[in-house]
């Protein structure tokens, strides 16, 4: 191969990924466009999502699925991030170093687990404790929530682990020479040096959470209600879209495409703050 | 690189297998008839080796998919009427019976044992009961100790034909029930489930919920179902006799194709929530029509064992007829 | 009455890393004087840094670390204590206070020039704003870098120049009014004029501080040390007073090593 | 002393994270084998889905994560390639990373709507095409990132001793460079297979699935996990079982990708 072609081969690769993206935004928000034309950014605030009759027409509004999203994703933020640090704060400063590898492998081993046996476990094994524990359905924004909060524990724990190893330990030292305890330690040198990778892992995470789709399709109900308590059942917008999506026709298809729109660019939004801002790689 | 080559030859191979088996037809929709078709396709794939693959996923998903020209056929609960066919360019007609129970998860009521009057399904089902003890619901069960715990009402997540059925009794009962395929009343514990089995697996899952679910669904779960008050004021256990009783009141002609819903019957043995699923067809689609005519002419004369194993009802015989005459009248035969 | 003028003794101290085959230390016995300057020298990997970071137990950040022998710890106040029996975390605190330590790189806290300073004496339990405002004053005027703080106290430690940043982690230590100050290398990443900085500084510490320092810099030793002792491959080869070792050793390596011809 | 407790308390909370995650790792892998050995059969290896088997699914699922690996490898790995020789670190490169890595986690849901709207709503049927193409737009941004990782790692001198010798830069990227990050970026391959073969979000509005066997890419195609999603919430124990069975059976084969990706950076770092 000339040397030439090949650099051009690998340049239009490179952009690939960009054209993808470009191609994600243009092809939903030109489906959507029926939906936007009919709703505006009312779309946001309208809490219905009905059909007519002849399954053409209809009332559709993202408010529940959205809140739905948010509320299972902060849900998964409070739980996953305290055990997130302390992981992290397992591996750098506490664990015995035999034990580093084989518990910094398993939690990875979260993360590899697919998300539709988390789905399937949690439905039959996890969301009847917390029906016992907190009452309600079983399945509903808690159990969602905190099944989410596990399978994004991982990836946050990773990073996080990732920034607070970068504390050099003569600083660390120097802090314990001032006498200072290791969660004194932790917490006035090793955070706030790290500050800006744990920031980025939590939003990681964040977007993570947010386009989790099937999981969260088995654990939250599927009701298309706004949900008061914990324990009620709702919708998100991913698991709207992977139980009505292949049903929807028309107006109510173009609603789908909407929300699909709504949940890529703020996951969009969300990532590239992480990275853009937080996680900026040094030029290795 | 031999995970490339492992690659190459698994892709070549796929290639090569790609045309062997093209001769299949494609249905998706309703979830109500799923049980059935799963063993007319079964049995049908065993004697003939035609296959037919059917998706249960939903009415709303049948009637779009079949709209869209993405299935042979789609299936539907819900009928649709002329216009609509008309106008989707649709074949329709009617395929099996088959009735709704309610289905309950109560520690302690056995199948069969409870008892709910139209007023009782109305406040279950409107929110206005939130408890099992409530007055309307124990009045008529005076001999079961029903707990003051919260009721969880098992719904439908998709567009469904068991919805609209449901929703077509619940209206000819209270007519602020709005007949539609997805379920649009707020009661206070709700929580759907895809497909009726997704229903069921809900009802299974959850102490103190009661849902709506096809009936061969109750029997090949074994979960208890209420006897409902029917039009005649009398409480009725879902059996296939009841419903046979109840579909001798359908009236089917082929010139709206067969447009029908059983809905409420009369009749003192009638069960009252019985409807017939239906069947959709691309008018285009004349060479695939005749391979799915085919699959359903086998089920009308091969398969009514399995619908009644299954807690279906098979079409009476003249309802078949009409539905052949139907199709070679349409020249899809 | 000799004890008097001690401030910490090691004796017979044999140290092994946590899983190490081979002791890094063996049978070092060395007193550090009180308001002296005490030099640990010798070639890369002779132990002197591990020997250092045994006084204040800065090891035991890391666990499994196994010691033998005995360090003594003699207060102004006339009390003594043996720093390898140590055991409890609160103990190690108060010990780590007692002797602090500087690093050979310039280690500020992610935190303001101020906070820097306060950071021990809030650790001790200090928490009256004058009162720490005072002794951030004192400490930093100590080491002689309050004219150049004074007007940026809020502003981040990492602003500072190296040799700031070294004369700011000294200030902080200071702050503590320890006994004994440790110091591992301290000029070592820092310029010469910085270096004669904080030399000087060192120098003035010692009336009313005592010092352990290791350096690689033989004329810092010289210079700075009243004594000096020598080490190779773990063991103490030679302790006397430092012009002795550097003009008159009695042992044949350290003449070797104080003039040049290896290390 | 308090903050001595303070200090024990969270040290201790900090290690009951760690027991907690692991328990969960536990947790759901013990529930899994318990329920999935229990449910296998030799007919679930042998028959299709329409006979209560998961030959066809597997079958499926394999070949669309294949043919999408042989999508995305050579294109990640060019664009990979791109970034870290080629693009002398400019803003464009810098761009093009951060956009790669924000694809990488662009929601698998959306990437199904969007691969629904040109390859499967044109052809009015859903396809294994357009299933591998929604793995692979999956897969496409993790070859890219291990790729460009695993070239940095790659030692400057390596390059330089190439071009002393005259070769064309292009040549010393194949022939040198790729050649030293082979390892690591196989291990990439490996990781990234095992994260999609799991997928079931972009699946279920492309291939969508099929009860029979077929190797047929322009009809709906048998897949494993879209099958798990319908079978698990049917309720009757036959269809419930085969769900377990290959959830079990779908899992041993991610995680034993996994570690063997994991094995193998490791056997390299040994050396």
């Amino acid at each position: 191969m000339n040397g030439k072609v090949f650099r051009r081969l690998s340049l239009l690769s490179a952009t690939l990924t960009l054209f993808l993206l470009i191609g994600i935004f243009a092809i939903l928000f030109t489906y959507a466009q029926q939906s936007i034309q009919a709703f505006g950014f009312d779309f946001l605030t309208i809490d219905q999502w009905e059909t007519d009759e002849d399954g053409y027409g209809g009332v559709f509004g993202g408010w529940i699925p959205i809140i739905g999203t948010l509320l299972s994703t902060l849900i998964a933020m409070a739980v996953a991030i305290p055990l997130a640090m302390g992981i992290a704060i397992f591996l750098t400063e506490i664990a015995h170093s035999n034990l580093i590898r084989p518990v910094s492998v398993a939690i990875e081993l979260l993360a590899a687990i697919p998300s539709i046996i988390y789905g399937m476990w949690g439905l039959f094994y996890f969301a009847p404790i917390i029906q016992e524990l907190f009452g309600g359905n079983g399945v509903g924004l808690l159990t969602a929530g905190i099944v989410l909060a596990i399978m994004i524990l991982p990836f946050m724990a990773a990073i996080t682990k990732d920034a607070m190893n970068t504390t050099p330990g003569v600083l660390k030292e120097s802090a314990y020479a001032m006498g200072a305890t290791k969660f004194e330690v932790i917490k006035d040198v090793v955070m706030p040096y790290s500050k800006a990778g744990i920031i980025g892992s939590i939003i990681l995470a964040l977007g993570r959470a947010l386009g989790e789709t099937m999981a969260v399709a088995f654990l939250i109900g599927s009701v298309m209600s706004v949900a008061h308590k914990v324990t009620d059942s709702t919708i998100s917008i991913p698991v709207l879209l992977a139980n009505n999506f292949s049903e929807a026709q028309d107006l109510q298809l173009s609603s789908m495409y909407y929300l699909a729109l709504i949940l890529f660019v703020v996951s969009f939004a969300v990532i590239s703050l992480a990275k853009f801002y937080f996680l900026r790689r040094g030029t290795k | 690189m031999t995970f490339k080559k492992v690659i190459t030859a698994a892709v070549a191979v796929s290639f090569a297998l790609t045309t062997v088996n093209a001769d299949e037809i494609k249905g998706r929709g309703a979830s109500f008839p799923g049980p059935v078709y799963q063993a007319w396709t079964s049995e049908y794939y065993n004697a003939t080796k035609n296959q037919v693959n059917y998706t249960p996923t939903g009415s709303g998903d049948g009637i779009s998919s079949v709209s869209k020209r993405m299935v042979d056929f789609g299936g539907t609960d819900s009928p649709l009427k002329s216009e609509i066919l008309k106008k989707s360019k649709l074949y329709m007609f009617p395929s099996v019976i088959g009735s709704i129970t309610l289905s309950y998860n109560i520690d302690g009521v056995k199948d069969g044992e409870l008892k709910l009057s139209r007023a009782a399904i109305a406040a279950i089902f409107s929110g206005k009961a939130s408890f099992w003890d409530d007055e309307v619901i124990a009045k008529d069960n005076a001999g079961l100790k029903l707990p003051h715990e919260p009721i969880t009402v098992a719904v439908r997540a998709d567009e469904s034909g068991t919805t609209y059925n449901f929703t077509y009794f619940l209206n000819k009962i209270d007519p602020s029930f709005k007949v539609s395929k997805q379920p649009t009343w707020k009661a206070s514990k709700l929580v759907a489930g895809k497909s009726n089995s997704g229903v069921a697996a809900n009802i299974q899952q959850i102490k103190n919920s009661i849902g709506y679910i096809e009936y061969s669904y109750k029997i090949k779960l074994g979960l208890p179902a209420a006897q409902i008050e029917n039009k005649e004021g009398k409480f009725i256990v879902p059996t296939i006799a009841s419903f046979q009783d109840a579909a001798k009141y359908a009236t089917w002609t082929p010139e709206n194709d067969f447009y029908a819903v059983i809905g409420d019957p009369a009749g003192v043995t009638s069960y009252p929530i019985v409807a017939a699923t239906f069947i959709l067809l691309p008018q285009e689609k004349a060479d695939t029509n005749k391979k799915t005519t085919a699959f359903f002419d086998w089920a009308f004369t091969s398969g009514d064992k399995a619908a009644e194993e299954l807690g279906y009802v098979p079409l009476p015989a003249s309802t078949k007829d009409q539905i052949r005459a139907y199709w070679e009248n349409k020249k899809i035969k | 009455m000799e004890q008097n003028n001690m401030a910490m003794k090691v004796e017979n101290l044999t140290f092994t890393y946590p899983g190490a085959a081979a002791v890094s230390l063996k049978s070092v016995t060395l007193p550090i004087e009180r308001n002296k300057i005490t030099a640990l020298i010798g070639p890369s990997g002779c132990g002197k840094s591990t020997l250092l970071r045994c006084m204040n137990r800065i090891h035991d950040v890391y666990s499994g670390n196994k010691y033998e022998g005995k360090i003594t710890l003699y207060t102004r106040s006339g009390e003594k204590q043996n720093v390898l029996e140590l055991k409890k975390e609160n103990e190690l605190i108060a010990l780590r206070q007692t002797v602090g330590m500087i690093f050979q790189k310039p280690t500020p806290f992610p935190m303001s020039i101020f906070d820097n300073v306060a950071y021990g004496l809030k650790l001790s339990g200090i928490k009256n704003k004058t009162e720490l405002q005072g002794r951030v004053e004192k400490a930093l005027k100590g080491a002689a870098i309050w004219e150049e703080t004074k007007d940026r106290l809020n502003d981040s430690a990492m602003g500072l120049s190296g040799g700031q940043q070294q004369r700011l982690c000294i200030a902080r230590a200071v702050a503590l009014k320890p006994e004994v100050l440790l110091f591992d290398e301290p000029t070592s990443a820092l310029d010469p004029i910085s270096t004669g900085a904080i030399e000087e500084l060192i120098a003035e510490l010692k009336s009313e501080i005592s010092v352990a320092i290791v350096t690689h810099n033989m004329q810092q030793a010289s210079r700075l040390s009243d004594y000096t002792a020598f080490m190779y491959l773990g063991e103490l080869i030679e302790f006397d007073k430092t012009e002795t070792i550097f003009l008159n050793p009695a042992n044949k390596m350290t003449e070797d090593y104080v003039t040049g011809r290896f290390g | 002393m308090n903050r001595l407790l303070l200090n024990k308390i969270i040290l201790l909370l900090s290690i009951t994270s760690a027991v907690i995650g692991i328990g969960f790792l536990f947790w759901i892998l013990i529930t899994l084998a318990y329920k999935g050995i229990d449910s296998i059969h030799v007919t679930t290896f042998t028959n299709d889905l329409v006979n209560g088997g998961i030959r066809n699914l597997l079958v499926g699922q394999f070949t669309m994560a294949l043919l999408a690996t042989l999508i995305a490898v050579p294109l990640g790995m060019m664009a990979g390639i791109y970034l870290r020789e080629y693009s002398g670190g400019g803003k464009l490169a810098r761009v093009l990373r951060n956009l790669n890595d924000v694809m990488m986690s662009a929601p698998s849901i959306v990437i199904g709507v969007f691969v629904y709207a040109f390859m499967v709503a044109p052809f009015n049927t859903y396809n294994g095409w357009a299933g591998s193409a929604a793995l692979a737009i999956m897969m496409i941004p993790i070859i890219v990132s291990t790729t460009d990782n695993m070239l940095s790692l790659v030692p400057q001198e390596l390059r330089e001793a190439g071009i002393a010798l005259g070769g064309s830069k292009h040549k010393i990227i194949i022939q040198i460079v790729l050649r030293s990050a082979k390892i690591g970026i196989t291990t990439g391959v490996l990781l990234s297979f095992a994260r999609i073969i799991g997928e079931t979000a972009p699946l279920l509005f492309t291939s969508a699935n099929n009860q029979f066997f077929t190797m047929d890419m322009n009809e709906q195609f048998p897949s494993l996990t879209v099958s798990i999603y319908n079978l698990a919430t049917y309720p009757d124990e036959q269809s419930r079982e085969l769900a377990w069975a290959a959830s079990f059976i779908l899992t041993v084969i991610v995680l034993a990708i996994n570690l063997l990706g994991r094995y193998a950076t490791r056997s390299k770092k040994g050396k």
